[in-house]
């Protein structure tokens, strides 16, 4: 059962514009997505009928604000299979989720001399925190190495995965491989040796259906962004008892019970972790786009996306384009790294661009991958809801048009 | 002002300089050698200058990247190979400008390279239009002050 | 020259809704604003036509972002006479604002025995960051003491700004007593010891015009959400020498300039500090109200709020209400604590909201303060550029109303 | 389900035990003190109880506060007085599940406590209404365990 995307694109007003006298042919969703009419005008109607701060004052409106807001938090921890609303806290995305654990968790809990895994495939996000964490403390940082099709060697867990880890960081699937990760596998090897287990899911969750109970994470990070929900807002997803333990992030207004000059209590989960005044309405509109991708269903999402991969594997192959990452579909999304031969990438999005087609050129935030890659860059596809095969087409002849004018 | 397609920009100027580039391989000897790369693009070059008196006697680079950061350090070697550091540096200037869209661009004091104002309507690629010239900039420092 | 805040109110439209059957009288802009319809469209406006990420893509549709993005930062940087765009950082809001350079640039430069000179008068997101801050460097946190009138003791300057103070942190207004405090006299104090000063301006920022040049401060931080700009967006200002000079805050995409497996290199400021994707949308909008501000002139919103405030204090004294914080105008925005004999602030806050209007009524983030008073809580009106002299006249008959509950 | 106005709750329930709390001031001697605070609003309160055997012979409260808190707890203090600590322990539980919207709150049980409810449609002031019981609970804990 999958959906008409034609008729989905109808519920995105920029599909509305054109770019560069062109129908927009967007292929640039991992990046950041576009946005439902549903969720802009949940995000207008909050503005227009329940605007106020939450939890702190006593009137209506603050109530109704304070509802909107608890609300999208029980949506995000649905999403997820999160046990209990508290343990959902929110952000401003997967980038500040995981910083958070950095100054809290990780400041409790990794010692010097301790190590981090994390994967020769993260994200900056998932790698600059570790890289500064390491600094500050003397812990050791280490890269669980891929394979040349991409995938994660599971095979050296246990010489990656030992008495020393302490916490294993991995995005459940890369922005520049598309490739799907067994975290699972590697969350049974961390909790053997009683490592804790981060996973970004930045890239997942606006594709993928999963849980944090069959993954059996401990902490998990998201982005509204990059599932049809506002900038600004996300989410980090903690064991409860774990986020009972660890020390505050931000110290500031709402996060705390009682306050004297010199000293002061703090408020329970998660508010213990929501210093200010939180990103009320971009959490109602993240609340929003969950609801709109469960009207889709996320396996329909997903089936939607492989068949789109699928077609355009074989189109980017059939002009002889280098892929980066699996070739086959098992365990792999709708991200679609390549290469043609003589063009640039930055020059092949330049000139796709001419033709209405948005593709991302360059280091997709993975610097170390591209090195280990071989490549400088790489040009990147990737699909989302409101795709059709014929954005695809476009996209392959833009290209070829490319290798035209490079010939 | 001239309106240049995407187009007549890559099939007219650049891509000429990106097949063909001009002072391309190690100056030996050289008085200055620079490393420089744009991290967005994966683009790197290597740029000689070899300094003679007052002037910038020659000129060469090496590396690797985009059409437009490569072909712009072609064209930039062809205009300034022979002026005198203080020349040189004005070009550079008149470049920058022209490139912030601060400028037209003189077509006296140019020629070809009003041509790479095209493009300015690319934004991100600014940088790898500029790659070249801030690097030439950083090694004319290490020449021969000019006039003081 | 003034506008009519008839006007002005018919901007926003949360004011054609109702609250309990009632006119909606919201007097808790302290808290946080209403929104015109001007910032919503604009917010609106880029995600239907110009959302994509920043930076980091070629195509036109990402130009478009990122000019929407940089242009304002450009009216943030205008709006508090910063001299560079490259100055402002975005941030969340006033808090992350405050917990950046307690991470950041208190850490490089504020050492065990250093002392961090706050006011008793502040927000507990001025309060709570230099707790935490002290607790983990034995540095030592002073509070400048307030007067009976709730203005700041500037006389005791000399015996709180010491060779030992790094860093003074105040803000420029306060939330509970409407107190606008001696900025600059406070930084001229600091300054001539060597220290550093951080400007609290979420409660000025909204309402008065101010300069950073005169001021002369160091840092400043405000929120978006307080002026009319949608929640989840706010302001870091900082020297551009002292930004240069700190380290980073998050890890993340954006924020980096080259990338090995074990180091990074850092991007220019203000990138350094903006690590993952922004709250694009919301900066955007921030950029909005600030031009809605200026088009309504800052001069012209202080003008109509002392007149509102003149009004509600002459009024609420005839009721017999104790009025915290100065009495006389100068000086003094329009933020107005009070408590009634015999009524609890949180029952008259409930009483009140049944005639429709919305005051807030607890410790309003500053629970120090609260014990300076001895008060356990206080009630507190706030005035914007949508009340009038009828709102105070409705607030005055409800409190009347819930007195007579209590008689 | 009954409709309470705000005016009926105050003006019928409240302000009685407001004006005139019930087992108000310290109670000597006790087995337990709980001092507890609601520091959003400010309110305080010190809970003392007496326990004999298996029932809660004695409570008093003392304290500051909004008039919710307050009469709601002087509406508990008259209510568990004498009951054994199983009992109150129940009541207690019942009271905090109707202000959590999930039961309705039985009269034959709950008696005037029923008119508590109204509170329910105040999200906010149903920490100050359970302040007291909470603590009360806390209490319990503390005396003889019920039947084990
Ligand atoms: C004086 C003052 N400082 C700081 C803050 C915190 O601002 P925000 O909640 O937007 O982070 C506020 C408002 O809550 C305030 O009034
Ligand atoms: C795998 C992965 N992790 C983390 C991030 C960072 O997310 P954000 O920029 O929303 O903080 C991204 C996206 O940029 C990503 O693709």
């Amino acid at each position: 059962m999958t959906f008409d995307a034609a008729v989905v694109r109808k519920d995105f007003p920029i599909f509305e514009t054109e770019t560069r006298g062109k129908r927009l042919v967007y292929l640039d969703s991992a990046n950041t997505s576009q946005k439902p009419r549903q969720v802009l005008d949940r995000i207008t109607q909050f503005y227009e009928t329940e605007n106020a701060n939450v939890h702190r004052a006593v009137y209506e409106l603050s109530e109704k604000a304070t509802a909107a807001y608890e609300g999208a938090r029980a949506a995000c921890a649905r999403f997820i299979g999160a046990p209990a609303p508290r343990s959902v806290v929110f952000t401003r995305g997967t980038t500040e989720s995981i910083n958070l654990i950095r100054f809290t968790w990780a400041r409790q809990n990794v010692r010097e001399g301790d190590e981090i895994l994390i994967t020769e495939m993260e994200h900056h996000s998932n790698l600059i925190p570790w890289q500064l964490f390491v600094q500050e403390t003397g812990s050791i940082l280490r890269h669980l190495p891929i394979d040349d099709d991409g995938r994660l060697r599971t095979d050296l867990l246990e010489e990656y995965v030992t008495e020393k880890t302490k916490l294993v960081s991995l995005s459940l699937m890369s922005n520049v491989l598309g490739t799907i990760n067994p975290v699972r596998t590697i969350a049974d090897a961390a909790h053997a040796v009683g490592a804790k287990v981060l996973v970004d899911a930045a890239q997942a969750a606006p594709h993928l259906r999963f849980d944090v109970n069959d993954l059996d994470a401990d902490f998990l990070a998201y982005s509204s962004h990059k599932m049809c929900g506002p900038t600004g807002a996300g989410v980090l997803w903690g064991r409860e008892e774990l986020l009972e333990e660890m020390p505050p992030f931000h110290g500031g207004g709402e996060m705390i019970r009682e306050v004297w000059a010199d000293r002061a209590t703090w408020n329970e989960i998660p508010y213990k972790f929501e210093a200010g005044t939180p990103n009320l309405a971009q959490a109602v509109g993240m609340g929003a786009a969950v609801d709109y991708l469960e009207g889709l269903g996320m396996e329909a999402v997903r089936e939607h996306e492989l068949e789109l991969t699928r077609y355009a594997l074989e189109r980017l192959e059939s002009i002889g384009a280098t892929i980066y990452g699996p070739r086959e579909l098992h365990d792999r999304g709708g991200v679609v790294s390549f290469n043609v031969e003589g063009v640039h990438p930055h020059d092949m999005s330049t000139i796709v661009d001419q033709e209405g087609v948005c593709i991302r050129a360059g280091h997709h935030c993975a610097q170390p991958l591209m090195r280990r890659l071989g490549v400088p860059a790489t040009a990147r596809a990737s699909f989302y809801i409101y795709n059709t095969p014929e954005d695809v087409d476009v996209l392959i002849e833009a290209v070829e048009k490319s290798k035209g004018w490079f010939a | 002002m001239v309106r240049v397609s995407l187009e007549d920009l890559y099939k007219e100027v650049i891509l000429d300089h990106y097949r063909t580039p001009r002072n391309k391989g190690r100056l030996d000897p050289h008085d200055v050698l620079l490393e420089r790369n744009n991290p967005l693009c994966g683009d790197e070059i290597e740029l000689f200058l070899k300094f003679e008196g007052d002037d910038l006697q020659g000129i060469s680079f090496d590396g690797k990247g985009c059409s437009i950061s490569l072909a712009s350090t072609s064209m930039m070697t062809e205009k300034v190979q022979g002026l005198s550091l203080e020349d040189a540096r004005q070009v550079t200037e008149s470049i920058k400008r022209m490139m912030a869209g601060e400028e037209e661009g003189d077509m006296n004091e140019l020629g070809d390279l009003v041509s790479l104002k095209g493009v300015v309507k690319y934004p991100v690629r600014i940088k790898c239009a500029l790659l070249g010239w801030n690097t030439l900039l950083e090694g004319l420092e290490e020449g021969k002050p000019a006039s003081t």
